[in-house]
């Protein structure tokens, strides 16, 4: 699982934001944080809420400077953007002025390809996540669970070659959710990218990753234990859930993670 | 029953402008105002008519609307650019601020005929007058329009692969363009404001300068027809800005709401 | 006649007076300045308030709706307002010639053939519509000519109509003073028709045309006769000045910023041209009050349609004659 | 579970929406839905992503007038607001300009308490959701999962008879999400209240319920199967999963909705 | 590092400054223009100076301030009552909206002396006269801010209880707020020349009256001095509304960053 050259990097990570309520005091929402990502590789963060799971995501897209720490991408020091990545926000991140359609092509049209071919690819990622019939609809006549899927096609056809999602899936039916986990699974596997994978359930961590690490409670979170997931591949997301291997990898980071969240609840119940 | 709605409306606002012109023949039938002060809505409309009749409106008409209509554009575009330039590059925002600051406060309408100096007496300084009205307006908009840009779709955007450029058309305006519109339609007023002002300091024609003429030989009436042509043509030019805001604006969320339910 | 029957200085009814102007500064208002500079108005025990507007037209509005008590402005308002039913009536003039000069630029002046060189001009007034357009109308009508054979331009009385000059937009215009003489002095334009003198003002108007005075509703110079009076007074004594005092002593009176960019011999130099123009007494002549009425039939329509203006009631010379008694 | 009177009665409920891309045409999302829910009773809706549950909690709430159909409060024809429910909603509702605190008080405020009691009682719900220490923090200083259940104790402080909830677990971890469901049973249990609730997760919906709801796939969304949940109560979610009747319900619900999944991707991919 | 950032923007500013003034002296003294048109800035400052060490200024400084911040202050509260009524009540919105719009097109320094007969010489009419100026402003964003709303806060809102005046005061109007300030900046440039140019129309005091009296002598020196000081004044205006703005609009979301991120 290590090369020589990870895809991508978060050397020594830590993130102060500004307190809330405490005028000049901070927050440290990440510290020491150090995690790598090898070339093809699958790697699912898991951490309770709140923990600094997406502020590690912003990071590792360049989009949020860390307050101390580096990061690297194919070797390369991060400065501005990562261009490398393909990020799928947490947060509703679709321009609300343009239709499912136009939004879906929005990655090729700034990357100069032509109308009507950009119009093809992207009518054929809206059926790939289940939504032909939808193109013309306005992000606010979308379901949540659509609007999650249009933002998952905006970004899977820019074909990036580092994944960076944060629970993209959270919001779809469990049936559903199986479709989208294996048609990323089938892209992934076609031209192996880099992936660094938020979620909260850790059965799809398990399911989908080579490696799944777990975060500690706020504040200054950072890895606390890492799996390597020796599931074979390819795998079926439905199918997988009935291994004893899989089992057991579930029991031993629901362990671990246990304490964790309870830790950071009791803090927060003061 | 939609329909209805509308039809109602149409008459209240028949209504009332039957009950506003009654009023203001009122005022002076009943000398509770001197003719001298509020002239009569009948002699004002005799006098449009005259107008139009003769056709010697025509020129000062279209001199006026030609001022106000490039100046409304050219003031427009400009607020809109320098808008986004200085929303987009604190460094220029910061240097520019008390000047474009200063010179917002300033009463442009006394430099009226500094204008007239340095411009001429032509349509360019009443153009000129116009322009640095329409743009303050048009341009605090663009400003903060462009800085209420959601942070997480701008991110998106970026991550995407957005150039400058490609963010300022794809982000940037389209977000910003409600703010824009607010702002035109109060800029369609100081557009004519600064067109007719123009005339009003200094001019060989326009609508201002038979305002101007009819108020030196007490004419009132001449001075309320200048005034309601010139209000009527207001009109149409923040119609034609509502068409474009309706055509542009139309993804704008609103409450929702199904076909068919009972209102 | 009551007026008569008070003692001499007596308290006036309304010591607070507000006198309305159009463009206080100009030489055409210079006695109101000077009664004003001088204390004449205090030594009559009067408090009073001058509101400049932005033109003549605007001044009269204020008296007329009541926001001024007292009108400063070109007596034949009163005509115009008698026939539009908004009769004011003037009691002591200020200037008996108008003052206005039509000045053209040098090489218009240098093929002058009167006022049909002006034909397909640009010519400058202050304001369409205003005493200086109506100058205009009268010598183009009274050369055969019509008004509209020349382009109207309204250019203000401020450095805008040095510009207009300067970049050669207009060929000709009729301005007061300060104007003129800055545009002569400046090599801008010469004077042609000049209304400052009996000859000149004679030529344009038919007689001696009277200028600025100072007037008031009926209703209020009944109510108040003895601050009429009063004004009346301070006024006349402002004349008087004016006539005796050399320009020295009317400089001194006058604030420095109150001279065109404080140029002393510029405005001296105004002053002589001037001087002929100021009302020696405050009387207004009945052939002053007929040559007004002759001319405004000519340029104003609506006077020409009147029938049975009243010309008596336009004006009084009681307060003047009362002055004179009294000084 | 049937009562006389229903807390809440949707009759015949049909939404159709203006068609996106085809001027004039309509969207039919839910058609022919009659839905009841007795006093104290906990329903679950579940359904395909996109199928028309958030819309039918906005008829229910109010919000949204259906094109047909009408909704029944205690008995009460529903016109206005339903002025007995409390309703989380799916998207994040709060205002932004608010901090945590100000933003759980909100209710008890517009009731006109006292801003003392108000804030006694919007501390203790911030505790409760354990969120203690981020009362001053505003929205967009806050993760999604803290953001939920911000939005969680804003509606509970209202003590709302009939609860309305759109997947409001799903953005946080297993464990959180847990402490989150038990925390709302007790509350529900206490005094009985009425709720209809949605998500995602089909273990959840049992593990909850008295009544699972499943509904077909979109376009013309209406209820194809129901399911009575008789679990013994109290229950912890936790534990409930293990048991052999839960696993049998499970399957039972799942075989009902795959097919409805399937069906509704079928027609997405065209 | 900040600091220095922020030392060099003051010397750019310094600078710039020094090089407009260079450059209007220059304009005289190398006779590009004439010094009629462009003034002096020695003059100017030297014409400052001296209405300061007499004191005369003072009088007409407080009328033309008071006239400014009352028309201000009226006018925007105006504005945000009338937005906020005729956003919310679409029956009002379409019944006022021709007249409004009407109004706003109307050029209303026309109108300045009809002000006077019906407001007087004093304060009064200058005040009505810069309302009408600011109103529109204020009035035009705040009708858009609170269209703006998000649909989903706003119920949410409304479902936890919210009365017709508890949703005003605690959505629509923190929502707008934002829209709101942007047209205050917009709205202190408009008080300013509604207080002058009602003066310049015609009064007895105020800084618009010393300038008209200025331009009447020719006196461009005078006018840049008039004008001069309203521009600093009105900078302070808006300073005061920026402080109050940055304020009430802490809680915007930007977009993130960490403490002691390099930048
Ligand atoms: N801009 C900011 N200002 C202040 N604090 C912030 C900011 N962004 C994040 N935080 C804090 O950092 C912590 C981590 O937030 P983050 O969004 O990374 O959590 P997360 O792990 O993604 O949680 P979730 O699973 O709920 O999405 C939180 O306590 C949050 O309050
Ligand atoms: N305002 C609207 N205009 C047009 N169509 C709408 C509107 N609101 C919802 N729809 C359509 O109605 C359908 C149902 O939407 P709804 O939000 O109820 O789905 P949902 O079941 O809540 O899905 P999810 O699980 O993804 O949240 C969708 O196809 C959506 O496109
Ligand atoms: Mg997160
Ligand atoms: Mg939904």
């Amino acid at each position: 699982m290590d090369s020589a050259v990870p895809a991508l990097a978060l050397r020594d990570i830590a993130c102060h934001f500004p307190a809330r309520g405490n005028p000049g005091g901070t927050y440290t929402a990440v510290r020491d944080s150090t995690i790598t990502i090898a070339p093809g590789e699958f790697v699912s963060i898991v951490g309770p809420t709140g923990c600094g799971k997406s502020t590690l995501l912003n990071v590792a897209s360049g989009l949020l400077k860390p307050s101390q720490g580096t990061v690297e991408v194919f070797g390369q020091k991060l400065t501005g953007i990562n261009r490398q990545a393909g990020y799928m926000f947490q947060a509703d991140a679709l321009m609300p002025w343009r239709t499912a359609l136009e939004n879906v092509v929005v990655g090729p049209e700034f990357a100069g390809m032509d109308r009507a071919q950009a119009d093809r690819l992207g009518r054929d990622w809206m059926a790939r996540v289940g939504l032909a019939g939808f193109e013309k609809a306005y992000p606010h006549h979308l379901s949540g669970g659509m609007r999650k899927r249009v933002a998952l096609a905006q970004m899977l056809i820019m074909d990036p070659k580092v994944i960076l999602m944060d629970e993209p899936f959270s919001a779809l039916d469990v049936q559903t959710r199986q479709l989208m986990e294996n048609e990323l699974l089938d892209l992934w596997q076609a031209d192996r990218k880099s992936v660094m994978f938020i979620t909260h359930d850790l059965e799809e961590a398990i399911a989908l990753s080579d490696r799944v690490i777990a975060l500690a409670a706020g504040p200054g979170t950072h890895p606390i234990g890492e799996f390597a997931i020796d599931l074979p591949r390819p795998r079926d997301v439905a199918e997988i859930r009935h291994l004893e291997e899989f089992s057991r990898l579930h029991a031993q980071i629901w362990e671990a993670l246990k304490e964790e969240v309870l830790k950071g609840y009791a803090q927060g119940k003061r | 029953m939609f329909r209805s709605q509308n039809t109602r409306i149409l008459l209240a606002q028949i209504l009332i402008f039957i009950l506003f012109i009654a009023g203001w023949k009122a005022l002076t039938t009943f000398g509770i105002m001197s003719k001298f002060f509020v002239g009569d809505p009948f002699i004002v409309a005799g006098r449009l008519y005259e107008w139009f009749a003769t056709g010697m409106i025509f020129k000062h008409l279209g001199v006026t609307l030609f001022e106000t209509v490039v100046a409304f554009i050219l003031g427009s575009v400009l607020g809109l650019l320098v808008g986004l330039w200085l929303a987009l590059s604190p460094t220029a925002s910061q240097l520019a601020s008390p000047y474009l600051k200063g010179f917002n406060a300033m009463p442009r309408v006394i430099l009226a005929p500094i204008f007239a100096v340095w411009f001429g007496l032509g349509v360019t300084s009443k153009i000129a007058l116009g322009i640095t009205l329409v743009f303050f307006v048009v341009f605090f908009n663009v400003y903060q329009g462009v800085r209420e840009v959601s942070p997480v779709t701008l991110a998106n955007a970026r991550m995407l692969g957005a150039s400058r450029t490609q963010l300022l058309r794809s982000v940037y305006i389209p977000s910003a363009t409600s703010w824009v519109f607010s702002s035109l339609h109060a800029a369609v007023g100081m557009a004519f404001v600064g067109a007719v002002i123009g005339e009003y300091m200094g001019s060989a024609a326009g609508v201002g300068y038979l305002i101007l003429e009819a108020e030196g030989l007490f004419d009132i009436n001449g001075v309320f027809a200048g005034v309601i042509l010139l209000t009527f043509f207001a009109l149409i030019l923040d119609a034609i800005v509502g068409v474009v805001e309706a055509r542009l604006l139309h993804w704008q969320p609103r409450e929702a709401a199904t076909v068919g339910a009972p209102a | 006649q009551t007026a008569k029957s008070q003692p001499e200085k007596s308290q006036p009814e309304k010591p607070n007076v507000t006198i309305a102007v159009g463009g206080k500064l100009a030489l055409y208002y210079l006695p109101l300045n000077i009664a004003d500079l001088k204390g004449f108005f205090k030594e009559e025990g009067l408090n009073v308030t001058i509101a400049d507007f932005q033109g003549g037209s605007k001044s009269v509005q204020a008296v007329v709706g009541g926001s001024a008590d007292v009108l400063s402005s070109a007596y034949e308002h009163m005509i115009n307002l008698q026939v539009l039913d908004q009769p004011l009536k003037s009691f002591v003039l200020q200037g008996r010639y108008p003052g206005f000069v039509l000045s053209v630029t040098p090489e218009l002046a240098k093929d002058w053939k009167g006022v049909q060189s002006l034909v397909g001009k640009n010519v400058g007034v202050t304001a369409p519509g205003s005493s200086t357009n109506k100058m205009i109308d009268l010598l183009m009508i009274r050369a055969g000519l019509k008004p509209s054979d020349v382009s109207i331009i309204g250019v203000g009385a401020g450095p805008s109509v040095l510009a207009a000059f300067r970049n050669g937009q207009i060929q000709a215009t009729v301005q007061a003073d300060p104007a003129s003489t800055l545009l002569a002095s400046e090599g801008l334009a010469e004077p042609k028709v000049d209304t400052r003198t009996l000859e000149g003002t004679k030529e344009v108007y038919g007689g001696p045309m009277p200028a600025a005075s100072l007037s008031a509703t009926d209703a209020f110079i009944a109510a108040n006769p003895k601050t009429v009076q009063a004004l009346t007074n301070a006024m006349v004594k402002a004349l008087h000045f004016i006539q005796t005092a050399s320009n020295d002593e009317i400089l001194d009176v006058l604030p420095a910023d109150m001279m065109v960019g404080g140029d002393r011999k510029l405005y001296a130099q105004m002053l002589d041209r001037v001087r002929p123009a100021f009302s020696p007494d405050g009387r207004l002549s009945k052939e002053a009050v007929e040559t007004t009425y002759e001319a405004l039939k000519i340029y104003n329509p609506k006077v020409r349609d009147a029938k049975n203006v009243d010309l008596d009631a336009t004006y009084t010379n009681a307060f003047v004659d009362k002055a004179g008694a009294g000084g």
